[in-house]
């Protein structure tokens, strides 16, 4: 039994891939990569109990902790304006055109 | 004992199949918000009753605790990552699926 | 064995497409979420290696950590990779390939997976670590002996790295490379998530006791002064995240945090100059007790707990110094 | 207390670091420790030197005997190193303060200070650590702080050449690791002296040349031969002027150590040299390395940028006689290790004197200050013809040991290219002297330039004076050089 629940959670990872690759947009990713961060964790769990091993139950607990704070972070972290971000990459970039150019430099 | 055997039986079949059913919904749906859904499911009902019949497996009152954190951590952060998803993309305008829309 | 295999074939299976996509996708964050993805079927694979330390560490620094600092540095540049001429991508392909083909040369002669015949078990070393340890030291988990006791040294060098990259990004990134301008604004999206800042404020006291029984129960299970700091940082940054850094760093103020980096450091020093006082080679627990076993155990304990403190304290300084350069632009 | 003296060697260093930043609101107090890391590492190599003559000192770390746990190993082969990089890092701490003070601001000068102790235990522990991985994980200490290093040059191109050198390092960094992984799944043992006595038993293993492969070059990145120096000119050229000092003198040097380490006492001569073709790899590198830096130097206009692309040449002078495996070469590869360290420490010493009297290095902005700066001048002719190697110099010794090395080896095509590289460094020697002697000073120079300070100066002449005193009297660093090759090549033996 504990290796059928093991396959539909391999599987059920497969489909959630699918969805992570195919997107669209970022909201889709997130979701789907935070249904895998789960499934992981009963798939650890699950491992625990298929090989003896109940230590894996602490990895699952971290799982599911961390899954979670990635989560918010992808969420407080993107949610602003990208257009901003590429003015400042663009000044930047204009800066060290304007700093006299280096023989060598280019050669390197 | 046969009957915990066949409790903890049932309850895996039934997280598995809650599993699978969410993994086909969430690359099936229409849009994001359906996908949320049957994400949850998984999340919710999947984990729940595997946890639950593996609660019933444990060889010792260690693995028993573990698996109740478990369970505690994944019922608080599941539903609340599926609420910020949604409430965020709603307000970043991701849009909603209506009937004979294409899907997204 | 041979659901074993399956599993394991499946999990690389999955590992190889992420890997792929990864390389594919242009949008960044896309690509630091898929990364993380990377890392837990990493942590899968060294599960079912029965790598459980390792597996303990791929989680807590590649999921929680490398993850959010990988979106923290994208929030400070730009989100989208840049195209790079097909021209300029030639040497970097040309090292892959000769790179991997080398690797795929050299697997032929490596011992069978699995193999109890393999040079690794038959050393003197795998036998002494596994079961005279527990006569030397006497901690359950051999990794935890090996770590802290027989390569001591490798583990101060370790946090050493970890000490150097927190002063790099202090002097790169931090307030002092760039003192604090008047016109902050403090973006704080998440603040209107009401049902998330609740359940953050319940689930920080169980983070924060998790990372105490990983740094104490790394003696008898995985875990250890390592993981114990990222899952502390990983709280902190939680916090951060929801509730803003101002009141962060008001929970843990900056003068602290710098001050804990070096603190770390110095009491495993101090550990190793003791044990050098008290008539032992530098890192020599024994001399810590009169019995060589409680003295392995005194100074472990006291290793990891400054690991954990200054990998803590890093983490978050790293996290906190890309967050206040951003919402100070 | 005098049998903790290779463990000290690095611990002092390393405990300076973090007393760095916890100080760092005292910068003259972060500059006086990192000094004391500094003095402290020199004390302890000479007394080292002075004692490995009875044979390689061991050190226990943790008490744990030799595969168990991690051993020091003090011998013939490291003291010069040792040395090397303890004289330089004494050399640019006095050169620091100053330095400093100047280029990088107050708030982060102490991280500086914090970020040199770092390097220097990276490059101490490398040197003396008698196990594999514990020499990754030194390089990667090293590498990280330099990175930082660099990247607090004045001009934001040197966050660029830092970024750029953090990425092929990390490969570089990475390729050792996958090396050592390689070796220890064929053995089973990290302990160097151990793992070479293993491998005499695994002929034809392809792990082991994979093994060997990886780690040459991954640490050929580090070492910056040819066509893997791309880091070297932006990052010595960018980086703070005390940075490129301590750096261009000890960096690449103990990435050369580490090198013949791995080839002599680990994988062992025989497997590298005579079954893998390391050696003539090595000397074809070397003679394009010689031709490709010093006419690169040729063409440079910042003096700093000259001086690394020479270091790119003269690099290739110390690989080409130790890819020779032969008594003289190695011992004419450590000579030149020790003669070029002090060199380059130097110049680049003399050429941070000139940013900061004029704010830039480059040729142009030199002219005609000859007659104006004669000492900081002096210093640069006088050691840059030991790059040339024109007699008595230092760089003369060690051309001449190298020379009659490849004579003795038939090593003819890599002979002329030290010719022909020697005259190219003469055309770029050659640059400079025009530059500051025989062109007209710009009429708009301003008069009141602030004086070089004398601490810089007399770290710079330090140098100058101890390189010709090389170039004189060659027995303290030939004994050195033989020694090392002697220990290296099985005579003396870990």
């Amino acid at each position: 039994m504990i290796v059928a629940v093991m396959a539909a959670l391999l599987v059920t990872m497969v489909l959630a891939l699918a969805r992570a690759f195919v997107g669209p947009g970022r909201y889709n990713r997130i979701l789907a990569i935070n249904m895998f961060g789960t499934k992981t964790v009963l798939f650890v769990a699950v491992a625990g109990f298929l090989f003896g091993r109940p230590e894996f139950l602490d990895i699952g607990i971290l799982y599911a902790l961390v899954n979670f704070v990635a989560v918010v972070a992808v969420l407080r972290l993107t949610h602003y304006d990208d257009d901003l971000a590429d003015d400042l990459a663009d000044d930047l970039a204009d800066d060290l055109a304007d700093e006299p150019a280096t023989d060598g430099e280019d050669r390197a | 004992m046969i009957v915990l055997d066949i409790a903890s039986v049932v309850l895996l079949a039934a997280g598995a199949l809650f599993v699978v059913s969410g993994g086909v919904g969430l690359l099936r749906f229409p849009d994001f918000y359906t996908r949320v859904h049957a994400a949850g499911i998984t999340d919710s009902a999947g984990a729940g009753l595997i946890l639950l019949g593996l609660l019933l497996r444990t060889p010792s009152w260690e693995t028993g605790v573990r698996l109740l954190v478990i369970m505690l951590f994944l019922a608080l952060t599941g539903p609340t990552a599926s609420y910020v998803l949604a409430f965020a993309a709603r307000r970043d305008g991701v849009p909603i699926w209506r009937e004979g829309d294409p899907r997204r | 064995m041979t659901v074993f295999t399956l599993i394991n074939i499946s999990l690389l299976a999955i590992l190889v497409a992420t890997a792929l996509t990864v390389s594919r996708l242009r949008a960044l964050y896309e690509a630091a979420m898929l990364s993380a993805l990377f890392s837990l079927v990493t942590a899968c694979l060294f599960v079912l290696l029965d790598a459980v330390d390792v597996a303990f560490t791929e989680a807590a620094v590649g999921v929680g950590i490398s993850t959010v600092l990988l979106l923290g540095g994208l929030a400070l540049t730009r989100s989208r990779e840049a195209v790079t001429p097909r021209r300029r991508r030639l040497p970097g392909a040309a090292v892959a390939i000769l790179a991997g083909g080398t690797l795929v040369y050299a697997s032929q002669d490596l011992p069978a997976f699995g193999s109890a015949d393999s040079p690794v078990q038959r050393h003197p070393l795998t036998d002494t670590y596994l079961h005279q340890s527990q006569e030397d030291i006497g901690i359950p988990n051999t990794v935890t002996s090996v770590l802290a006791s027989y390569r001591g040294l490798d583990t101060l060098g370790e946090l050493l790295v970890v000490f150097t990259a927190g002063v790099a990004v202090l002097a790169l990134l931090g307030p002092l490379a760039h003192p604090v301008d008047a016109r902050r604004r403090d973006d704080l999206d998440l603040v209107d998530y009401r049902v998330l800042r609740v359940i953050s404020a319940m689930l920080m006291p169980f983070i924060l006791l998790f990372a105490l029984y990983v740094l104490f129960h790394g003696d008898f299970g995985p875990g250890g002064g390592f993981q114990a700091g990222v899952i502390f940082a990983a709280g902190f940054v939680l916090y951060g995240l929801v509730f803003g850094l101002d009141k962060a760093q008001q929970v843990v103020p900056r003068v602290v945090l710098w001050a804990l980096i070096p603190f770390g450091l110095l009491l495993y020093l101090g550990v190793g100059v003791v044990n050098m006082l008290l008539g032992g080679s530098f890192l020599d627990y024994d001399t810590l007790s009169s019995d060589p076993a409680a003295g392995q155990h005194l100074g472990i304990l006291l290793v990891e707990s400054a690991i954990g403190i200054t990998v803590a304290a890093v983490m978050t300084t790293v996290f906190f110094s890309f967050a206040n350069r951003r919402a100070t632009r | 207390m005098t049998a903790h003296l290779p463990a000290l060697q690095v611990l002092v260093p390393l405990g300076c670091a973090p007393l760095c930043l916890l100080l760092r609101r005292f910068r003259t107090v972060t500059w006086l420790v990192f000094l004391l890391a500094a003095l402290s590492s020199l004390a302890c190599a000479v007394l080292l030197a002075t004692r490995v003559d009875d044979g390689p000192l061991h050190y226990e770390m943790g008490g744990w005997p030799a595969p168990y746990g991690i051993e020091f190993v003090v011998a013939g082969f490291n003291t010069p190193v040792l040395l090397v990089v303890s004289v330089v890092a004494v050399v640019a701490a006095v050169y620091a303060r100053r330095s400093v003070g100047d280029e990088v601001d107050d708030r982060r000068a102490p991280l500086v200070y914090t970020c040199l102790c770092l390097t220097l235990t990276g490059l101490l522990g490398l040197t003396v650590t008698g196990d594999v991985f514990n020499a990754f994980v030194f390089l990667e200490i090293s590498s990280l702080s330099t990175y930082a290093l660099i990247a607090m040059g004045r001009r934001r191109r040197a966050l660029l050449a830092s970024f750029r050198y953090l990425v092929i390092g990390t490969v570089g960094a990475t390729f050792v690791l996958i090396g050592i992984g390689f070796a220890y799944a064929v053995t089973g043992t990290l302990n160097m002296a151990d793992l070479a006595d293993r491998l005499t038993d695994l002929d034809g293993n392809r792990a082991l040349y994979a093994a060997v492969v990886f780690v040459f070059v991954g640490l050929a990145v580090k070492m910056a031969v040819f066509p893997l120096h791309a880091w070297l000119p932006a990052a010595y050229g960018e980086a703070p002027s005390a940075v490129s000092t301590f750096l261009a003198a000890a960096s690449t040097k103990v990435a050369i150590y580490v090198f013949c380490r791995f080839a002599f006492t680990v994988f062992g001569a025989g497997l590298v040299f005579t079954t893998m073709p390391v050696g003539e790899v090595g000397l074809l590198l070397a003679a394009l390395a010689m031709l490709v830096g010093s006419a690169a130097a040729c063409f440079q206009r910042d003096l700093k940028y000259l001086l690394a692309w020479s270091s790119v040449a003269q690099i290739g002078y110390i690989v080409a006689g130790i890819s020779l495996a032969t008594a003289a070469g190695v011992s004419a590869g450590y000579l030149h290790v020790i003669n070029h360290a002090v060199i380059k420490g130097a110049l680049f010493g003399a050429a941070g004197l000139l940013v900061l009297r004029l704010g830039s290095a480059r040729l142009d902005d030199l002219a005609g200050l000859g007659r104006r700066m004669p000492w900081t001048f002096a210093a640069i002719v006088v050691t840059g013809l030991g790059l040339v190697g024109v007699p008595p110099t230092a760089g003369f010794a060690s051309k001449w040991a190298l020379v009659s090395a490849l004579l003795d080896a038939g090593a003819w095509p890599v002979l002329v290219a030290v010719l022909a590289s020697s005259l190219l460094a003469l055309v770029y020697v050659g640059r400079i002297v025009e530059a500051a002697w025989f062109r007209d000073p710009p009429a708009d120079l301003p008069a009141d330039q602030p004086r070089a300070p004398v601490s810089m100066v007399a770290a710079v002449w330090a140098l100058v004076l101890l390189s010709v005193y090389f170039g004189i009297d060659a027995s303290l660093p030939g004994g050195l050089a033989d020694a090392a090759a002697a220990a290296l090549l099985g005579t003396g033996g870990a």
